[in-house]
């Protein structure tokens, strides 16, 4: 199911941690929908100097993060703010496609860290987070599926009607 | 490496008897059962011994059998074909909190058209209580659905007392013993059931091979129509290797179902034991004693389930979870949730389904291998509040 | 004794290259494609793989093939999820009189539930007039459905434009290709078909395994709910030995149909020429030439279908027959009488239906045998007005 | 599916043909159902010295004709007349559940050859006979069907209900 690489990331994951005076920290997602992810992250300058983070979730969500603290390390917070979803899984060689939900949550992650760390910077108090995805995302189609049927009701080429 | 299977509530390799019975119906005997000519007769006569087979079973008789492609045909049909037949006399369902998909959304689709539906709540080993069920009949109740067992938690239902109280009241009863049927004893007359859904992979049997028992006089639309196939209740052509597997298979289970139960029990309580005595913060889900013979469900908590099954499976070990990213409806188990369990903590599940080839050495490698496993993503995970503050495990 | 089966429709075995490629699915690979695990893995990448192969034969997209329990399912399906999922466009389907009891009976089915039908008249080859579906479209008609090709008398539909007729409406456009897919070319763009019907032992693929074309964008609604196997459409764990099976037969259908197509038609256009040749007031059933490559349809006057099927049984000659004897539903085939043809001369129905490994003297054989059975019974029919009034043939 | 014995007589029928100057003839069935029947018989005394049948039928009609012929000859007619499908049946070993209603076909037959034969003796004509069974049996539980359902509606265990 998953590329090597993802594997490769899931079994040793890179950057795995917390940073105890971390200049931003951005956490996404809620246990229901079976990820959440927080990132750390040490800014010199303009630079990501340090980004750590944990991950309650599955294999892909493993994979991402720790792909997503590689890439971002090392960048302008300008470019770690480019990390977008699908260069994140391209960089892991692909994910299923009932997986792309969790990509979203690592860059979201990662941006939600320098945020906070824009918003520490200017004095504000960033606002509270709405939680990531209230709703999980539809395994068929890749879109949000609001409802309670097993499948995705809406997007799909095939779609079963209410 | 040595594979370790214990996800047979996903798929169990057929028997190899099985495999023989079915070899000559690849072969020469590839007639259709509705053929009037000689090369059809011969494979009419084994669709009849292989009626006979499942009959036994279930303690049912030869012509209340009608093979499907499975427990999901078997669900979906008893539902959906008892509400079309009873159409005058009410559209009021019930059924509980706990059921299969196949019956939970064949349910939802019957009320999108107007069936009324009461699901029942389960206790915390979610378990139905009988007395709700009373409670739950009106007079425009046309079906009570209660499986016999759930095949993700294990716990068995008191069947024989629901359908007692639907018997007594004259309500057609139905039960899902897709995770019981060549498991446990399964007798429809004990039971008291009029519908019976069974799928031939619970037994070693193939997948995609089912049938629904329906008791004499019981009043049922077709799901499939068209040709004279099953007495004219279940169309289209048989998938007669699929039935000659699962008959096989069905012979089987009978004959060594009581060793198969006595082999499986003392797995089962070892895992039950020993996990929870390996790794803290693990809780059994379902009955304890009430359960599945091959039926071991906990959740580890503060990791998710299927990255604990993704490095189980690179060990060899194979199981099945709950969880919500394993689930491809990408939602946590209604089951759990409906026994009260929330859904952060459902994420860790666990399903170990043990089958007649696992053995004690399974275990001991289950109990070595797992501990570490959760001990690494817990140091990962944001939820786990023990693992030192700045601790990394790179 | 030599088996001459020319009884195909009914069941042709399966080819050698299918077993093959179903064996490991009896043995090693017995996952069930919904396990995340690697024995889940690997079955998922067949069915992929089998998706893929089934699309190719019919010129559709991977995704827009359902697997399902064989062309009965995939008809009921077409037929009951197209009127649920309309319900509030429209309740007008229209058909043919000369479809498959699959169809037939899925539509009386929908009938009682207050479907309106229109059901299209044939001519006397059995075939339908586009123009008559023009006609017959209503601003409430939701479907369409007219098969491919008639299994019982061999002619074949105008499809393509009644397909068109239905696009140039938006009206979905259904057709039974249970008799053709796998058969002569089948091409769902060019037949402008938004669903179709196929079963695999048409192509010498298992009993009991087929599927249906979806295009993408058509809505429908599942007959079979529950888990998400096959995109949410049907569920149930899928019948992977048939699948297999199937997709294999399907491969090396799309190879070798052009062959087959090449070796068929001389042995069919020899028994129709030959059979009427050697037995009087003998006569063709369905269009001449627009007719499947391998069925042979005739009426024989003066006897009924199942006597003369079983002296050919006795020399080892599988046919089948209209007849209402040997139809389980005991009436005449309804499609010889929509084209026509009295109740009592359909009684003579002989259905010869050859496959890959019939060869000329096959036919040979069934001109040399035939006739006298037919005299035979002939002699003593009380309907047989040329006998001599007085002999008796004991 | 038949019995060596129904099998025995489908391929050497006994007695088929037709008496010229027969003193009584029933005919019943009709072709729609698939079967129909001619009886004639000669009676000597009230003995039923000759039997003669002609069929159009499937394989159990003709072993049934044949059956009921032989059972007949040489019969008295009250002795006759009690022949019943049951007895028929049996004597043919028994018959598949759907053919059931040919082999009543064929002692009705008869029974209407010698009421034919009773009409003539006291000079009155028989009144022309109903054709056969008007609706064809249901071939899963052997009762007539009314309906169009390919399969019975009513007395089987199951019943599919309309
Ligand atoms: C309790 C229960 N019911 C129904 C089903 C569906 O059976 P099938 O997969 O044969 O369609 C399953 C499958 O695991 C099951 O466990
Ligand atoms: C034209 C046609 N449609 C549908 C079917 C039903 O297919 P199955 O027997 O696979 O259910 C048949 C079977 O012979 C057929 O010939």
């Amino acid at each position: 199911m998953y590329s090597d690489i993802v594997m490769e990331h899931f079994k040793n994951p890179r950057n795995v941690g917390e940073i105890p005076d971390a200049d931003g920290v951005g956490e996404v997602g809620n246990p229901a929908c079976g990820d959440i992810m927080a990132f750390y992250i040490k800014v010199n300058g303009n630079i990501l100097e340090d980004v750590k983070f944990k991950t309650f979730g599955c294999g892909a969500a493993i994979a991402v993060s720790s792909m997503v603290s590689e890439m971002a390390i090392g960048k302008t917070l300008e470019e770690a703010m480019q990390i977008t979803n699908n260069s994140v899984i391209e960089a892991l060689n692909g994910l299923p496609k009932k997986k792309h939900h969790c990509s979203n949550l690592g860059a979201d992650a990662l941006h939600r860290a320098i945020e906070d760390f824009r918003s520490k910077q200017q004095g504000r108090q960033m606002e509270k987070p709405v939680d990531g995805p209230e709703v999980c995302s539809c395994p068929v189609c890749d879109v949000n599926d609001p409802e309670e049927a097993p499948y995705c009701n809406t997007a799909c080429g095939h779609s079963s009607p209410k | 490496m040595r594979i370790i299977n214990m996800d047979h509530v996903a798929a169990s390799p057929l028997l190899p008897q099985v495999v023989d019975a079915m070899m000559p119906f690849l072969t020469e005997k590839f007639g259709n059962p509705s053929s009037m000519h000689s090369l059809g007769e011969e494979v009419t006569e084994t669709l009849d011994e292989a009626r006979g087979k499942v009959a036994a079973l279930i303690n049912a008789k030869d012509h209340e059998i009608v093979f499907t492609s499975g427990g999901t045909e078997s669900n979906n049909w008893a539902l959906k074909g008892i509400c079309q037949a009873s159409r005058s006399r009410g559209n009021h369902l019930i059924t509980s909190s706990v059921e299969h998909f196949s019956i939970m959304h064949a349910i939802k689709a019957l009320e999108k058209q107007g069936v009324e539906v009461t699901r029942l709540p389960v206790d915390k080993y979610g378990i139905v209580d009988p007395d709700d069920v009373k409670r739950a009949i009106t007079p425009r109740t046309v079906l009570v659905s209660v499986m016999h067992a759930n095949n993700e938690i294990g716990s068995i239902q008191p069947i024989a007392e629901i359908g007692r109280i639907a018997r007594e009241l004259s309500i057609p009863f139905h039960t899902d013993a897709v995770a019981t049927a060549g498991v446990i004893p399964v007798d429809v007359e004990a039971l008291n059931a009029d519908l019976l859904s069974l799928s031939a992979n619970a037994f070693y049997g193939p997948l995609g091979s089912g049938a629904l028992y329906v008791r004499k006089g019981v009043k049922i639309a077709p799901l499939l129509d068209g040709g004279i196939q099953e007495g004219g209740l279940r169309a289209g052509t048989e998938n007669v290797l699929g039935i000659v597997g699962m008959s096989k298979a069905a012979e089987i289970a009978a004959v060594e179902m009581e060793s198969r139960i006595a082999h499986l029990i003392p797995l089962r309580d070892r895992l039950i034991k020993e996990i929870p005595a390996a790794i803290e913060e693990v809780e059994l889900v379902g009955h304890p004693t009430q359960r599945l013979p091959g039926n071991v469900s906990v959740v580890v908590r503060y990791v998710e389930g299927e990255s604990m099954l993704l490095f189980l499976d690179m060990e060899g070990i194979k199981i099945a979870s709950g969880s919500a990213c394993i689930s491809r409806s990408l939602k946590v188990s209604h089951v759990m949730l409906a026994m009260g369990i929330d859904a952060g903590t459902a994420q860790g599940s666990l399903l170990f389904t043990l089958g007649k080839d696992n053995a004690d050495q399974d275990v001991d490698e289950v109990v070595r291998i797992l501990p570490p496993v959760v001990q690494k993503l817990r140091d990962m995970s944001p939820l786990y509040k023990k693992t030192s503050k700045f601790k990394t495990i790179t």
